[in-house]
């Protein structure tokens, strides 16, 4: 393992340190060096008048979600240990510091841990007499969706849910509005993810599965764990239909629906490859008829220096494409 | 014989110490069919509870709930991860069953069901769907099958049964947890948490062989 | 070698038709598909009263150049082969589009291979009575400046230059001025890079060079070229000195001026690494007293998927501050 | 005998066969202290040459210079990189002084010698400097020493010079072009556009041999 890291164990905690450094006008980081549960909100504080906007996760996903933190988008954002969900006490002061007096909402990936760490924290919160309503993002098709199981997961979708919901908020949605306006976005968007090879996380120092070289992993999420199947490498076209074809299938698009187009990498792969497959998507969709009204393409939910990439799909409306379109200026994403 | 609170201290170091030998162990299994992260974040949380309970000195009066409770609140604010609040609660809930300074086989009984009653209500899981369930539920059942024999007797039981249970997850398909993602190919691997159960059992058995 | 590609031979051409695709609002790309020499130009064409900024090179260091096409920076860019200098038939119409009857500045990053392509292309594009200007960038500190030398890479530096100079074309300065701004900054701009792991250039399909487990190379290129020496790995702290030191040994900063901090990912380390080496590059600045005025934290002159960074610092002042804080909208760079 | 247009064109097929072949080769020792890219590079390049060639059928009168032109301009518009600019040049001024039906020694002296101005005038390289100068000055001379012999002897003896030139390239440290950025690791390696010199007028030598 060679990474540009101090000691690993303090990965998360020196990497937080340079990037308040860097946008010290966007955002702020509390709890450093052992100086308290780590969190971050943006630069100034809760705005007054507007609803707030949390989420949060673990670590390793950059620029997922301190990057999003900031005008037209969230208000803070919790990152715990290297792929693990963050803890409670993390959690609830960066809820009330969000909160403006109009409420909160949590925007939680449907993980486990995620959903059980941001439980206790709003139950915290709320008795600090925070109002806070939370969504749940699982946009990852690779998983089955089931009563029967955990669900499907939350993944690249997470930063249209933050985005648009966060423009609904800065345009004076209420709380419960705002919420409506995030559940919708997580009713449309659907994802599906590949990895050419895996990414090691820190503390463990070695790679979180072991593939072949002319392996490639279908469905995989974005911990490193394992996707749903292995199969041989194969060219981009290929590829790209087995990332597109289940989300079609499950958002069920009709000819002439204008649809977002996301291609996200896992951090390891080179712009020029997400470009090849932006565009082959791009034709898969548009040869349903299909219209690529609004794009995206880059390293927004990563999985450390995982190589591969994923594709998201978002169904627009008109709401859902001003609320996209309107500015942001956070650390990652801003216009 | 009973257990007093300086037996949940004495389980909570043997536990630490455990979970620390075992940790790339751990991690290891997780990340077979997880994220390879449940090694390092128990072991977080164990080294952050020994330090909890180090900084003051113990009451005279100290209860084993008072020392499970410290544990529970620990753990929940450092491990993260499903296991953080799982284990969180399950110590919780088995603190509020043992909130006196001497505990006998019945309130060890109790403390096990407790604890299983936490995990289940916070995870939602049953069991055969390949989580810490898989091991806690036989811990439980083996514990209340021996109640009314000495308590090292009844400790004995649930880590056995524990022990039987994680290497019974094996085989199974994991409907639960980050394991559910890989659907059948996480079948031919030993859940984690069942696993790091069973050690903590045994941690509690080794401590009480101790008094 | 496994990468998101069909052709490794069109690997180039398709990443441009994708990335086309997703920016067509900002960006138009010529001559793809054998229909002619390839290069990029601002949608929309030329902008009536103001200089032209071309730059290009070698492809693979995405999002440079193509990515900097747009309304305060270039007016076109020109890719060529990965890793090779573009040809002068590609050239020379991307200068001439660039051209809004003020004349052309052509930005060269300092390598052979650049600099006798556009040295035939500005003599063609001259011929069709285009005024151009060269400037140079030779930002790279690792290599030895000498009279007896190819000279200092441009590297990194060569965003800063693209940036400030096209702000300067936008604020309405002559050709002459636009020039002297572009000099100002490559002579107060420098760099250094390292590489934890080497790069595969696709229709090669083996690493750029071989490196041990426990090495690293510093002092290394874009190109994937070996670096000035080979190290055994370090820690994130010894490495950004080993980069930082040189960079400041030749930039002579006194305490009390003020800079911009940029580290630059190669294409295949994460954000938080970066981020990492950004927080201990700026404590050895300030250890110095020098401040960190501006700060820029990402993947901009990448080598494909090569892990590694670089650091640049820029010498400002209060024109260059105002120049780089101007609002610029291209694909990948964006306030 | 005296060389044609024909047996230009037929320098040019034996060239984009040589470096074909050699296409690998020249990569590895571009990778070894450049970017790895001289052999594709030189490669596509004289398949637009062949192409380019092919396009239109040859008038009867055509000229060596004529043919060398054609290579001149095609390589400059598909090769790229230092090497595209600087076989360009040679080949555009070696057609300045080739400009007839026929050729005879004197003419592949001057051609020679036409290159190598070309190519120095454009990359300011002198010999030892571990460019392709050191390939192309050496077989300058020996043709030049072997002015008035057949032309097919003065050709083996730029050729022979050629190849003898890159070989001694390989302890030189680079203080031209890419290789230049490594310093003294350059040394050890032999130059890329060196040794496709010597496989271009190896080729040229087995033109004139069909002939
Ligand atoms: N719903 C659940 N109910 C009970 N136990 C669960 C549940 N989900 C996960 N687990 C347990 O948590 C363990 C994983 O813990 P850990 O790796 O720390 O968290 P994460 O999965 O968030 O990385 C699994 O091995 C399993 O035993
Ligand atoms: N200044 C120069 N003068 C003469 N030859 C040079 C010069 N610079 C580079 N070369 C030649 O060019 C060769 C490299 O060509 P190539 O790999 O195609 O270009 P690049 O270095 O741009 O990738 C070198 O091996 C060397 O022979
Ligand atoms: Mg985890
Ligand atoms: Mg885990
Ligand atoms: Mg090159
Ligand atoms: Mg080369």
């Amino acid at each position: 393992m060679k990474k540009l890291l101090d000691d690993p164990e303090n990965a998360v905690d020196d990497s937080l340190t340079g990037f308040a450094a860097a946008h010290a006008d966007v955002v702020e980081v509390h709890g450093l060096h052992g100086s308290g549960p780590v969190y971050v909100t943006r630069a100034g504080g809760a705005v007054e008048g507007k609803v707030g906007l949390v989420s949060g996760g673990g670590s390793g996903h950059e620029p997922l979600h301190a990057g999003f933190v900031g005008d037209g988008m969230l208000d803070a954002a919790v990152p715990g240990a290297v792929f693990t969900s963050p803890t409670p006490d993390q959690i609830t002061p960066a809820i009330q510091a969000a909160d403006a007096g109009r409420g909160v909402l949590a925007i939680v990936k449907n993980y486990t841990g995620d959903i059980l760490n941001f439980e206790t924290a709003v139950e915290l919160a709320e008795a600090e007499d925070v109002e806070v309503a939370t969504v749940v993002v699982n946009d990852d098709v690779a998983v089955e969706d089931s009563l029967y199981t955990a669900g499907r997961r939350g993944v690249a979708g997470t930063v249209m849910v933050e985005k648009i919901a966060g423009a609904a908020a800065v345009r004076g949605d209420d709380l419960a509005a705002v919420t409506a306006v995030a559940e919708k976005v997580i009713a449309n968007v659907r994802s599906m993810g590949v990895a050419l090879e895996a990414c090691t996380v820190p503390h463990v120092g070695k790679p979180s599965f072991d593939l072949a070289e002319g392996e490639i992993e279908i469905g995989i999420g974005i911990h490193g764990e394992p996707g749903r199947h292995r199969v041989p490498m194969a060219s981009a076209t290929e590829i790209t239909r087995l990332l597109v074809d289940p989300i079609l299938a499950d958002l069920d698009l009709a000819a002439g629906e204008r649809v977002l187009l996301f291609v996200n990498g896992m951090g390891g792969t080179p712009q020029s490859e997400l470009y090849v497959v932006y565009g082959r998507a791009r034709t898969l969709l548009e040869e349903r008829g299909v219209t690529v009204a609004r794009s995206l393409v880059g390293n927004y939910v990563t999985s450390l220096e995982m190589q591969g990439a994923s594709v998201t799909v978002l169904r627009l409306d008109d709401e859902l494409e001003q609320l996209w379109d309107a500015p942001v200026r956070t650390a990652a994403m801003h216009w | 014989m009973t257990l007093d609170a300086a037996w949940a201290r004495r389980w909570v170091a043997q536990a630490a110490n455990a979970v620390a030998a075992a940790k790339d162990d751990l991690t290891e299994l997780d990340r077979q069919i997880g994220d390879g992260d449940h090694g390092a974040n128990l072991d977080r949380g164990f080294r952050a509870v020994v330090a909890k309970l180090d900084e003051a000195p113990a009451p005279d009066d100290e209860t084993v709930g008072a020392v499970l409770k410290a544990v529970a609140t620990t753990l929940m604010s450092t491990v993260g991860g499903a296991a953080g609040p799982l284990y969180g609660t399950a110590f919780l809930r088995a603190s509020k069953v043992t909130g006196r300074e001497e505990i006998d086989s019945s309130a060890v009984v109790a403390l096990l069901e407790a604890a299983l009653e936490g995990i289940t209500a916070r995870g939602h899981a049953t069991t055969g769907e390949k989580t810490m369930v898989d091991a806690w539920h036989p811990a439980a059942e083996a514990a209340a099958a021996a109640d009314g024999q000495p308590v090292l007797a009844v400790l004995r039981a649930a880590a056995a049964a524990a022990d039987a249970g994680s290497t019974a997850t094996i085989p199974l398909v994991a409907t639960k947890g980050r394991a559910s993602y890989l659907g059948e190919r996480s079948a031919g691997h030993e859940d984690p948490g069942a696993r790091s159960t069973a050690l903590l059992l045994a941690a509690a058995v080794a401590a009480a062989e101790e008094q």
